[in-house]
């Protein structure tokens, strides 16, 4: 009978009600109404559901309190077989700390990808430059809010291996790279860069890009006069298969040339294009688009979600992040629009610069959300072709910036 | 700190323009020389835009724009 | 000639044949013939083929004499690509030690499960409570074998990590899982307790599921009246959309209030079924249920069948765990019949008893059995989805119990 | 250790007990606010045991069971 | 401004174009161009292009200079999460080096295998010996060009843990299992003996199994007469469902008893043919024709094109294996087609000598160029089901054949 | 060197002959022992070059050779 009690009484110190009423053990409630807000958002309001979902339950899962062992244990491979890691920790240590799920799911944004349009009017890459400036202009931000706003900062005094500037640097990269408005892309340079912001900056990049629609429109009004957003454009060219078969090898061949820090994304992303659009890899291009991107969503979304802990979330540097990104969003779309501006003035036929705002990625959204404000003025007005060649620039463009960013930040001194 | 910031500014938009900027030359020059050697074949189906015009929903405008991609998909989740 | 003569020696030496017939080598022999039978079960009577021809392969390559170093040696990461290990070692150790494939084949349960029959008839949740006697009670069976059943312990002197009474509850209670009927339950529970019983334990628990139409109605028969058989239920009312939404988030709530050890179990389980209804991911839980199901089946199937090794397997207690296993399926049972019986003589509405043995899980068919047993009374009673309630609800209650068998046997002192 | 076995089974069924009696409380709960403030819609299909009337197969009783989810598998499997 | 110059001048020194242009630099340039030439044989000719397709642009992206730390990097795990790889490393180490790849690729082929014409037909097994007969006169080619062609030599004098006979010898091997004219088999074997060699013999002997329709018809002519070309043989008798379910296991106990060492990759091909004629695991047999087929196929692609270095391919020995590869299929051809004419003397039912090429394997491309070959002299002969049977004994007959390469050269005295 | 080369021609050769003759014998029998106690069924599909005389294309032909195996991810691909 005592040792039923007793039993009886373990058992409770274990449960997570015990456990969620001792010392930080709110935290952990607080996090459980956040990645229910989060699977609210992605089941009732479709915020990118098939990114925000996983990465809900993940966090939900990772902070059960009382579980850690089961769950969220990281691998540690030096140590054989008694410390082989957890559910959610194994997803997390060989799927995103190795950069493996958000290249592959780069590889199937390549092999989704058509990029036809771009192909059949160059220049509308220019737009998907303008759209990067949102990036760079945000790591500036966030370098501004850690030495100006008080109790906002990236650094960690207990991390000794990087100095102050390096890790202030290093976050204030991977916060502007939410402004690529491209998931993968945001993920692998986070990886790369600086960990602890995981969690915050997949779902700061992945809610506003579901709120593409809403947070673009009124930045595109602004800035556009009713002429201007009324402007059509001329039909597409048709593009050769050749021409297709060859950009993914152009591509990879000026990122090597000119950028190798970049080549894992642009790598993967072009890798899957040509399986793509050579003709002769269908099935593995099928495979890319279905079974392989779907299995990794899954296992990216939950280890994602495993960073969603109270101690890295719960701190007044994740309102910067959301703050910060917010902004990035709207440089990146207001920049892509001005440069649509400029090149309507330069250029001998006419660009309608909404199609700019399509330059921050975020494909398809942004290049529907530029056609649907131009019908608005202009019902005759079809504009999502045209828009698609700026929107899979940006993909490119901010693959780019994050090769940079990786590239730079890798070498500060300390 | 912030001079590093500064720095990433301009070496970064720096090289995605030269990037992207190289890559629009490239793909014109490579445009101009496939037309003549190597003209679009009839197959190569055209991006009209005017296609778009008779279609009522939001939904099917999307289903253009990213087309073969979804294809794919579309037919394995509906089974036909 | 002579180095021919010493190379055709050498390979002789290293042949099937010559190693079998050298010390116990018969043993791989005779293990080869049972994983034939299980083989011709799976193929020939259908018993569950899905898992058991994965592992009746699996169990045949694992004991081909002298293949150990190309078939079943275990990675041992602490010493680097020397010791990677082979085919099935790398399945057993990364996807079953691991925890991953069970787990990941729960998420697949959970895509593929409706819960709606529950949510529209809660109260059958505890025909599910009842058949877990069956767990239990064979728990205190394979004590008993152990303790007085002479040639037959549960005790390994050489394993210096654990005490003799833990290393017998650790067994006695990853046989007793057999009793949930369900597959990656039962892997997932003895994997953390005893990985030594694994084979025979996931063989007995998949073998008596396919057996459940031969074992279960003699028993259901032999505990109702003919007029209990042939009530008939009311029509299930029709759930809404937003109910079976909430039931994932529910039972993962409660699971992490009261037994964070069951989480990773109910929470792969709840995570599928959440993809399920919201409805929002339907890419992803097509693939849950398909490729990454039946990928997961494979690596799981030929990993378990590894552990078919004749040293583990041909001992006495096997036999053992074989006849406790049967004990708890037949336990299980009765228990879910008579709760079925208490219920309908305290409810309202007539409850027939024999959905409650559809409460040992095995979904679907111990819910086809009731169905059957059902219709022999009364042609026009049509039990099935009445049935389904219990059947689901016993998944959860075996993941349950799973949870507690693993917390309390984990923390016992030595 | 058979003192502990015994603990196990009151430990155990207790839990399993109360988690799932806690489980058909908030399901009833859940049941009785959710038809008052949103009423199942007509398109949430009706549970019928009386539609396995017209089946004379056990295997198309069987579908009906696991309707949905071996749906999208049978027809992936027969590939229409 | 000075700041910004040094890390333009950084960014500078770390571009392909800068890095290309030193030292060895052009080396990687002379590689991306062979990768080129891969992908225009892929894309092109079709070559083989689900395997060299992958595989050229994993060499592309193994070559891109600068990238090492982000693409080919392989595991550590001995140094933990510090050296955990990079892109194709991760691919290569555990896809490849660990031997899966191969296995399940092979799976997937006995998957998609009819064995039929082989059982309708026992005897053209023997055809499927004969034309072995090329990998082992290429050892002996390969070792005489070891010794006797000055410049091309396979031996590393910086590899103290192999004596030179064992590094010629298992070079040798690497070499001659081209002859095998079977993908999975050359890779597995290969990585098992000598893999410094894979890049190249993946190379080879996906490009000449490509290269079958080219290759084989002069040889076929050369060595027979217009009236053998001609020979009608007769109707296939039916197979039963229960021979093609035994098929598989008889194959298996065969390889046990006789060459443990040929276990994994005859086990893997038997468990896939299996699943398949069993007809009770539909689900597992279509992942493994599909999904996971696919997905291992761009896994085993990438991995495999990053042994394409510039150090390990760009050396006299590289051209060597080019010609001993082809060597190799003609003396396989040519081995066929003579033990086809032998056993037409010899049989009392006419056999077609062509039929004998198709034991090379390369399924089902040299059964396909038999019959074109026969159709050429005699409209009306209908060869393809009867070159099938020597066509699947070639893919037993290699695998046989790889494992006592394996099973001989791991074990030669140093 | 040399001579292990040949060594392992004589092995290879002799084991890969041995491996396929004694399967060539394993296959008769069990041809006869399942002709006499286990008939094909007339549901097993005799395999019949004459089937091909009607087919016209190179691609027909090799649709026939590797029938079932293509079949499913033909299907697959086309998506029907
Ligand atoms: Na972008
Ligand atoms: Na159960
Ligand atoms: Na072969």
């Amino acid at each position: 009978m005592h040792a039923l009690l007793d039993g009886l009484m373990q058992l409770w110190h274990e449960t997570g009600i015990y456990l969620a009423s001792q010392g930080d053990g709110w935290k952990s409630v607080v996090m459980v109404l956040v990645c229910l807000v989060l699977l609210y958002l992605a089941i009732k309001k479709e915020f990118e559901p098939l990114l925000l979902l996983p990465i809900g339950f993940g966090g939900l899962l990772a902070n059960l309190p009382g579980t850690a062992e089961f769950m969220t244990a990281v691998p540690d491979t030096t140590r054989g077989a008694e410390a082989m890691g957890a559910f959610l920790g194994i997803f997390y240590y060989y799927g995103i700390e190795s950069g493996l799920c958000p290249l592959l799911i780069f590889m199937g944004v390549g092999a989704m990808t058509d990029f036809g349009p771009l192909l059949a009017n160059p220049k509308t890459a220019l737009l998907g430059v303008a759209a990067q400036f949102g990036i760079f202009t945000t790591v500036i931000g966030a370098v501004l809010v850690h030495l100006y706003v008080p109790g906002v900062d990236f650094f960690d005094p207990s991390n000794t291996l990087l100095s102050e500037p390096q890790q202030v640097l290093r976050a204030a990269a991977s916060i502007g790279i939410i402004g690529g408005a491209d998931g993968p892309t945001a993920i692998y340079t986070t990886t790369r860069l600086y960990r602890e912001l995981l969690g915050a900056v997949a779902v700061a990049a992945y809610s506003y890009m579901a709120l593409v629609p809403i947070i673009q429109p009124p930045i595109m009004r602004l800035l556009t006069t009713r002429s201007e957003r009324a402007i059509e454009m001329k039909q597409l060219r048709p593009v050769s298969k050749l021409e297709k078969i060859l950009f993914p090898l152009v591509v990879l061949g000026l990122c090597a040339a000119l950028l190798p820090s970049a080549t894992p994304l642009i790598g993967a992303l072009m890798f899957g294009n040509l399986a793509r659009e050579s003709g002769v890899v269908q099935r593995l291009s099928d495979t890319m688009q279905n079974a392989l991107v779907n299995i990794i969503t899954i296992v990216l979304g939950l280890g994602v979600g495993m960073k969603l802990s109270a101690a890295a979330f719960l701190r007044p540097q994740t309102l910067g992040i959301l703050a910060l990104g917010l902004l990035a969003f709207a440089v990146a779309t207001a920049s892509g629009v001005l440069m649509g501006k400029l090149m309507n003035l330069l250029s001998r036929e006419p660009i309608n610069p909404l199609i700019g705002a399509a330059g921050v990625s975020a494909v398809p959204m942004a290049a529907r959300v530029a056609n649907k404000v131009g019908q608005e003025e202009n019902p005759h007005n079809f504009l999502l072709m045209h828009a698609m060649g700026p929107n899979v620039a940006g993909v490119i463009g901010s693959a780019v910036a994050a090769g940079v960013l990786i590239a730079v930040c890798s070498r500060l001194a300390p | 700190m912030i001079v590093q910031a500064f720095e990433l500014l301009f070496l970064g938009m720096g090289s995605v323009f030269a990037f992207l900027a190289l890559l629009v030359l490239v793909m014109s020059a490579m445009a101009v020389v496939l037309q003549r050697f190597a003209p679009a074949s009839p197959d190569d189906a055209p991006m009209s835009p005017l296609l778009s015009e008779n279609m009522d929903s939001d939904a099917e405008i999307l289903a253009v724009a990213i087309a073969t991609a979804r294809d794919a998909s579309n037919r394995h989740v509906s089974g036909c």
